[in-house]
């Protein structure tokens, strides 16, 4: 006989196509309304992805960088806190990449480790830094992280036009890395590279601290109930600034990772919002490492369809956040089916097909 | 599409090109006026065009470029070289089939698919400088005693310095005892943060300001109004954005430093037709050859006077015979660059 | 540096606080009304965005002030009852659908406008109509203080009106205390025959008009028309301003005045020599001392005693 | 329809969306006029059932009539409306209001579009006077006890003036001389016409008050009897479907050395007011003692320094060792368990599913895990180990706890508390809303702790309990010790009253 529990995942699984149906609808809809050539268009942005290698590849690489963003917020917010810093994290965490990189001599390979590590340190610090306050001086942890991001930016421009500014370039870029100092592509045609790697590594690990140790657990229950926490001899405090700490950690190596897989020289022009879409990733993979992959494929295969959406049709560009929006919405929405849930829930309980 | 993309002129069909924004549209600035060069290639040329827009999101940048050359949909493709030049040549050098024209870049190499125009705004914003100092020790009706002038930038960039060190050399080649004040917005769309620091240097006694920061260069307009002091716009001729709409705004723009990104590509694209460009080298456009200059438009004649408007023409021949050359943040020393800027800093 | 303070000083500098204060005030007070009502307030900047194209277009197509604000209004008010919509009733979560707000924001503002004025980047062709400057009489005269007080645009004064007004509905008519606890216990608002969802959407009404009106002013106040992300985090500072003002009307009108301080300070000091990028990080870190200071002495007392 | 039928409730049943069949088929009538007991073991489906007749859980099936209308399809606005009122099993309150704001909430009285803040807090000034609830109107939530929150939720109903009054368990955190004066003003309330259904676990209460009894097991019903025609037995047979007898056997006493002691110990609150003020005491192993005194006269805070949530003077020794400075954690290591008085707030992560709950305590040992890790399948087996020996009702480990009922969730706290097998268990009222077959249960778990020479430190608004469990009594009287019996046997309840009301000390 059936468990009750995973009669409910089935209903939940189906929710979920059910939402990405609607969703797409009205999509279509909106799609007819603009264009002239809408089956065209439909096709350009669902199937539009999946036409090449390489555009297959764009939807790979665009998910790295929300992979590692996506757990940083799952991190972040474990213990109930709204540490947006994540974006300020991954952003600084690839100036610093940068900085090292362009002054450490030594093996490539050794360049980088150095390189990741300094962005890893560089955005646990960030982060931290919203925590410790918090802890020390009872701070509104939104607060201190919004404004810190804003920091991140304008300081790492500093550093970056400052002091590694290529004046060959008409442009805030950074001097090239020293040859080799790059993540290597895995596969020829696309930009798929080895931080796909690291990127599914730290996923495990996050994976595995959430929920095979006592820290995990002791993170989830200073996010449900603090007081609780403390009850149970848990020390509140330095879990707190541990995973954020651990949160900008991921998010700095993001940023190193982004950088080295993708880009040769520094060329940011501004924050990256991938820490936004981190907050996007890690509800929608409901705050479970192991869906953030999933989350931050789709998340960046809808990107690349809309991309090429606007390319090949008469679509303009703006409509890429509208439709954006509707999909992420509707994907999240919990009402549809409900009713047919409970019903469900209902038919097969009194049935006893279920226990 | 077109299986590839490199003859057009023999087989006789429509030239096409695609211009891609890597930023957007509507910036009063050399996106808009590459985008009204765009408009008239189609007109006058008969070209098929196109615009796609990608954003500042470099990500989407390569995918966009890459999915073009590969179609070869398009005979040629523009677009801005100063952040994605780079990445272009890249993209060149692996599909030698696909044309590409870049402006506001110079190339080092030497690659045949590739054309680029760059343009001297240092020259032109030099003659801004002239008339800034001028103006501003004038008995204009909006101008004051104190001999400053200002400029406010959107961030610090390498293309904005160079605006900015042709300014001030402008100025002091007029009066080397006049001070500049220099202010960053720190954003390019925060036009009520734009007006917001040209409010504070007009504050300190400035009169004139010279602002270069895209969309948020409108707020320093109306700060101009506001206050009544004056402006010199920058990239596409302002004054004339504001005409029969609002004639307080165009009133105190007194001139626009011009980057005629549009006209250089029109110019590009004509001599394509015609066979005559020369692929795979770069063009430098300065006030010479009217890649840049000042706008010289109704408001201008109406609100400079004459002895100013003078010495301005004056000025601008200089600079075009050669007899004065204007300092480069792009290809000068940057020491030297930041040695003229600081020597006017109040 | 001596001639900096006498800046400060300036009646200018003081005036040009309470201008840059103005939207922060409305987006905070907005906020306020969103927590206060249990919703979360992350979609206030597309909220304000699409407010402060509205104004603009609205004026110009009805030709008068009174019309753009209006349009703002309105167009916040279904900005606020879609997310209500979408939260309440498709139970989507508001942070997420905040977020979608603020993306759909983006690219609706940018797409309505170039259908309107037939440029991406601004409203600026068409003409502009502003909310009206406001002399004060009396206070006018005032040496000093009446350069400083008199002679800011209406909606900065309806914005520090509000301030009073909301106190008062919050803490002293049973409305807001029916907001209050709808939102900070619906189970037990529910308990005793409080329509939860009502005042939800009754939330959603007036945090959306106060968001309207923030939008409004930036586009028919601080400037006369609008341009594309002409917010530029303005929400996110008002989210800011709510939290450090501890959820209070007159601590959010302080917390307002700080930033609005630590940003034309900022806007100052950009005229002096030292690297820009640098002064940019002042506002930023005088909030973080600022709340970092405050709610230690805050806490402290709270051990203390 | 018979004429003095009040409320009749058809064929009601409910299955929540986790498949739970909290209520099967129930019908029941509720006469004007009286006040009618509603029993059952936890979990039965009490608080289900009234939540339905109420509104805010909608119902599967069934039908319900009030007063000769349908009111089925009710929302709690509505039912409000015709005159029902409802004290919740948890506290339906917004802590950060103050008392008087969460009376009127709802019924706000106005002047002009303001509240009339005077007639709000003159209304409950005038019922806590006439029913003696003692309350401050200006307080706010948060600070009040679980007692007080108690009385401002009665204070809600009677506010209203209500035809039909639901009290979900409302005399679980009273003290028996409140519920006493609470029994008073029902039967008034009775007298006058109103009709009451009260939920309650201990029998002896529903003998005293109650005119008929609806018991309720697993979701179903078992019957209506009167209340003259049952003894204290044969209701609890009905309910528990065998003789439950609330008395336990105790070995006689055998203290052996000191385990903790106490000296000077105080805890001032925010407006330095002392709540515990220089108390002192020893517990030896081997016994019982137990702290007596009115809600709200230290015995909390006491407790609750000892374990350390709270900051105190004095000092704590515990195995002979200081342990004032020490973590909780390292007093849960040392050997001292604790259950706490608000599980809703302290002593549970409601949020949590069941198992995270159970394994707080543990999370370091190595009891659930191997090679350091969290190991699922020893998770499972500690986990459903406890909920079988203390007999939780919940159909999965992976249920929040807030889908349990109200008992099932106090006796995760209290299995959990026991599993560590402490050397002192400090337990503030450990058997509040629980079921007279657990109760039972739990007694006997205290008594058999205490064989083993572990010690004990029980605090309870239940006088019987107290002096029924305890080798030692301590009265606490505005913070201070004010009488203490190194036997229990030689007070009895009257003494220890005077003692608590502080009508006498030592
Ligand atoms: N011709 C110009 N006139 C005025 N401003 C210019 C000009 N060229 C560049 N700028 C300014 O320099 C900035 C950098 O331009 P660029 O084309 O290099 O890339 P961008 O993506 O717009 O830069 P960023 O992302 O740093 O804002 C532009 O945003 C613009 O404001
Ligand atoms: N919100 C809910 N979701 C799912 N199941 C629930 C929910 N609330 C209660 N239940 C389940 O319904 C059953 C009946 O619970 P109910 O609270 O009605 O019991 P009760 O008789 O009031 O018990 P107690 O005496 O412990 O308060 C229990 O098994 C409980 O786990
Ligand atoms: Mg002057
Ligand atoms: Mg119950």
């Amino acid at each position: 006989m059936k468990k009750i529990k995973d009669f409910i995942k089935d209903i939940e699984t189906l929710r979920t196509l059910v939402a990405l149906s609607v969703s797409f609808l009205i999509v279509f809809i909106l799609i007819i309304i603009i264009s002239d050539s809408p089956t065209k268009a439909l096709f350009d942005f669902i199937i539009g992805p999946f036409t090449s290698i390489r555009r297959f590849g764009n939807v790979i690489e665009g998910s790295l960088p929300l992979i590692f963003t996506g757990l940083s917020v799952i991190l972040l917010q474990r213990t109930g806190h709204y540490n947006l810093a994540m974006e300020g994290a991954f952003f600084i965490g690839a100036v610093v990449a940068t900085a090292a990189a362009l002054i450490f001599k030594g093996p490539p390979l050794i360049i980088l480790l150095v390189s990741m590590l300094s962005a890893m340190l560089i955005g646990a610090i960030i982060t931290g830094i919203p925590a410790v306050l918090k802890v020390k001086t009872d701070a509104n942890v939104l607060v201190t992280s919004l404004m810190l991001n804003h920091i991140c930016l304008y300081v790492g421009m500093f550093i970056i036009i400052t002091y590694f500014q290529d004046p060959k370039m008409n442009s805030n870029y950074s001097y090239m890395f020293p040859d080799g100092v790059n993540i290597p592509t895995i596969f020829g045609v696309t930009r798929i590279n080895y931080g796909m790697i690291i990127a599914l590594i730290t996923v495990f690990i996050v994976w595995f601290l959430l929920n095979k140790t006592s820290f995990g657990y002791k993170l989830t229950i200073v996010g449900k109930n603090q007081n609780f926490a403390k009850y149970s001899g848990i020390n509140v405090n330095r879990l707190i600034i541990e995973s954020a700490l651990i949160g900008g950690a991921i998010a700095g190596l993001g940023g190193a990772v982004d950088l080295f897989g993708m880009y040769n020289r520094f060329q940011y022009s501004g924050l990256t919002n991938y820490g936004w879409d981190g907050i996007l990733i890690a509800i929608v993979a409901r705050h479970k490492p192991h869906f953030v992959p999933f989350a931050a494929l789709f998340l960046s295969y809808l990107r690349t369809g809309a991309n090429i959406l606007s390319r090949t049709s008469d679509i303009p560009s703006e409509m890429i956040s509208i439709i954006q929006a509707i999909v992420i919405v509707l994907i999240s929405a919990q009402a549809i089916l409900s009713k047919y849930r409970q019903k469900l829930v209902v038919e097969k309980t009194l049935s006893g097909e279920v226990i | 599409g077109k299986e590839n993309g490199n003859n057009n002129s023999n087989d006789g069909s429509k030239l096409s090109v695609v211009f891609v924004v890597t930023g957007q549209l509507g910036d009063r600035s050399f996106n808009d006026s590459a985008h009204e060069g765009i408009k008239a290639m189609a007109e006058k040329l008969g070209v098929e065009t196109k615009v796609i827009e990608i954003g500042r999101d470099q990500t989407v940048w390569r995918p966009t470029f890459e999915d073009l050359a590969e179609e070869g949909e398009y005979d040629i493709i523009i677009t801005n070289g100063s952040n994605a030049g780079e990445l272009i040549e890249e993209i060149a050098l692996e599909y030698p089939e696909q044309k590409f024209i870049l402006f506001d870049t110079e190339m080092e190499s030497e690659i045949v698919n590739l054309y680029a125009i760059s343009y001297l705004q240092n020259e032109a914003s030099y003659i801004a400088g002239v008339l800034a100092a001028l103006v501003t020790k004038s008995d204009m009706e909006y101008a004051n005693e104190d001999n400053k002038i200002g400029f406010v930038g959107g961030s610090e960039h390498p293309i904005i310095t160079d605006f900015l060190v042709g300014y001030v050399e402008g100025a002091k080649s007029v009066d080397p005892n006049i001070t500049v004040y220099v202010s960053y917005i720190g954003s390019w769309d925060d036009t009520a943060k734009g007006k917001e620091t040209a409010m504070a240097q007009y504050n300190q006694g400035v009169d004139i300001i010279f602002p270069a920061a895209e969309q948020a260069g409108l707020g320093c307009v109306e700060a101009a109004v506001e206050m009544k002091k004056y402006i010199i716009g920058v990239d596409s001729d302002q004054a004339m954005l504001f005409k029969g709409v609002n004639e307080d705004s165009a009133n105190v723009i007194l001139t626009s430093v011009l980057k005629e990104v549009g006209n250089s590509l029109v110019r590009a694209v004509d001599l394509e037709q015609k066979g005559n460009l020369p692929w795979g080298t770069f063009e430098t456009l300065g006030i010479k050859e009217d890649g840049v200059g000042i706008a010289r438009n109704e408001y201008f004649d109406k609100n400079v006077p004459a002895e100013i408007k003078e010495e301005v023409i004056n000025a601008y021949e200089q600079v075009a015979n050669g007899e004065v050359k204007v300092t480069s943040a792009l290809t000068d020393d940057s020491k030297i660059v930041e040695e003229i800027i600081r020597s006017v800093a109040p | 540096m001596l001639e900096f303070i006498k800046i400060i000083l300036t009646p200018e500098f003081l005036f040009s606080v309470i201008r840059v204060m103005t939207p922060i005030l409305f987006a905070a007070l907005a906020c306020m009304v969103f927590i206060k009502g249990g919703i979360d307030p992350i979609g206030i900047e597309g909220i304000m965005l699409l407010a402060s194209m509205a104004g603009p277009v609205g004026g110009y197509y009805t030709n008068s002030v009174i019309g753009g604000i209006l349009a703002a209004i309105l167009i916040s008010l279904l900005a606020s009852l879609l997310f209500g919509y979408v939260t309440l009733k498709l139970k989507s979560i508001e942070i997420l659908a905040g977020i979608a707000l603020n993306t759909l924001a983006s690219g609706l503002t940018i797409f309505i406008i170039y259908y309107v004025a037939g440029n991406k980047g601004s409203t600026q062709s068409l003409t502009s109509k502003v909310a009206p400057i406001i002399e004060l009489k009396i206070i006018k005269n005032i040496p000093y203080i009446g350069k400083i007080l008199s002679g800011h645009n209406i909606l900065t004064y309806l914005g520090i009106i509000l301030v009073f007004v909301l106190y008062y509905i919050l803490y002293r008519t049973p409305l807001g205390l029916r907001i209050r606890s709808v939102g900070e216990n619906s189970a037990a608002a529910e308990s005793v025959g409080i329509n939860v969802l009502k005042y939800k959407y009754i939330t959603l009404i007036m945090a959306g008009t106060i968001a309207g009106l923030g939008g409004a002013y930036m586009s028919m106040g601080y400037v006369s028309f609008f341009s594309r992300g002409m917010i530029a985090g303005r929400g996110f500072i008002g989210m800011a301003a709510e939290a450090m003002g501890r959820g209070n009307p007159y601590g959010i009108f302080l917390s307002s005045a700080l930033f609005g301080i630590a940003d034309s300070l900022a806007t100052q000091l950009q005229m002096l020599d030292f690297p820009s990028q640098l002064i940019q990080t002042i506002p930023y870190i005088i909030t973080i001392l600022g709340i970092s200071i405050y709610s230690y002495r805050h806490k402290k007392v709270r051990k203390v005693i | 329809m018979m004429d003095d039928t009040l409320l009749e409730m058809k064929n009601i049943s409910k299955i929540y969306d986790n498949g739970v069949f909290a209520n099967d088929n129930i019908s029941f009538i509720v006469k004007k006029g009286e006040i009618h007991a509603l029993m059952g073991e936890n979990g039965a489906g009490k608080s289900t059932l009234m939540k339905i007749l109420f509104g805010i859980e909608d119902m599967n099936e069934g039908k319900i009539i009030f007063d000769g209308k349908d009111i089925t399809n009710y929302t709690p606005q509505e039912t409000i409306g015709i005159g029902v009122g409802m004290v919740h099993q948890h506290f339906m309150l917004v802590d950060s209001l103050k008392v008087y704001e969460n009376v009127v909430l709802g019924m706000e009285p106005k002047k002009g579009i303001f509240t009339d803040r005077k007639k709000a807090k003159n209304l409950v000034n005038e019922i806590s006077k006439k029913y003696n609830l003692n309350v401050d109107a200006d307080e706010v939530i948060k600070n009040l006890s679980v007692g007080l929150k108690q009385k401002v939720e009665l204070i809600k109903v009677l506010a209203r003036d209500v035809k039909l009054l639901i009290l979900d368990e409302p005399t679980a955190v009273l003290t028996p001389q409140e519920t006493q004066e609470l029994f008073d003003q029902l039967l008034l309330l009775k007298e006058n016409g109103h009709t009451i259904i009260f939920i309650s676990h201990k029998i002896k209460e529903v003998k005293q008050i109650c005119d008929r009894v609806t018991v309720l097991r697993r979701g179903k019903l078992v019957g209506t009897i009167d209340i003259d025609k049952a003894s204290e037995e044969d209701i609890s047979r009905f309910m528990v479907g065998r003789d439950v007898i609330l008395k336990v056997d105790k070995s006689i006493q055998n203290f052996k050395e000191i385990i903790l002691s106490v000296k000077d110990l105080s805890v001032s609150n925010k407006s330095g007011i002392k709540l515990v003020d220089k108390v002192s005491f020893d517990v030896k192993r081997g016994q019982i003692l137990g702290i007596a005194g009115v809600e709200g006269n230290g015995q909390n805070e006491l407790v609750e320094a000892i374990f350390g949530l709270r900051d105190c003077s004095g000092t704590i020794e515990f195995n002979m060792k200081d342990i004032s400075d020490k973590k909780i954690k390292d007093r849960r290591e040392k050997g001292i368990a604790f259950i706490p008085e608000d599980r809703m707030a302290t002593g549970l992560a409601t949020k949590a599913t069941v198992w995270e709950n159970l394994v707080s305590n543990i999370i370091d040992s190595d009891i659930i895990k191997t090679n350091k890790l969290l190991n699922n399948n020893k998770i499972k087996e500690y986990s459903e180990t406890l909920i079988e020996n203390f007999n939780i009702l919940c159909s999965s480990i992976d249920h929040e706890v807030n889908m349990l009922s109200g008992g099932n969730m106090q006796k995760i706290v209290v299995a959990r508390e026991f599993s560590s097998n402490p050397d002192l268990l400090i337990a503030n009222q450990p058997t509040r809303g629980i079921d007279v077959g657990a109760n039972e249960f739990i007694w006997k778990k205290l008594v058999e702790l205490r064989d083993q020479d572990k010690a004990i430190i029980l605090v309870s608004a239940d006088l019987n309990e107290i002096l029924e469990l305890s080798d030692s009594i301590i009265v606490m009287h505005n913070g201070e010790v004010v009488g203490s019996f190194v036997d229990s046997k030689k007070v009895d309840e009257n003494e220890l009253g005077m003692y608590m009301l502080g009508l006498k000390r030592d």
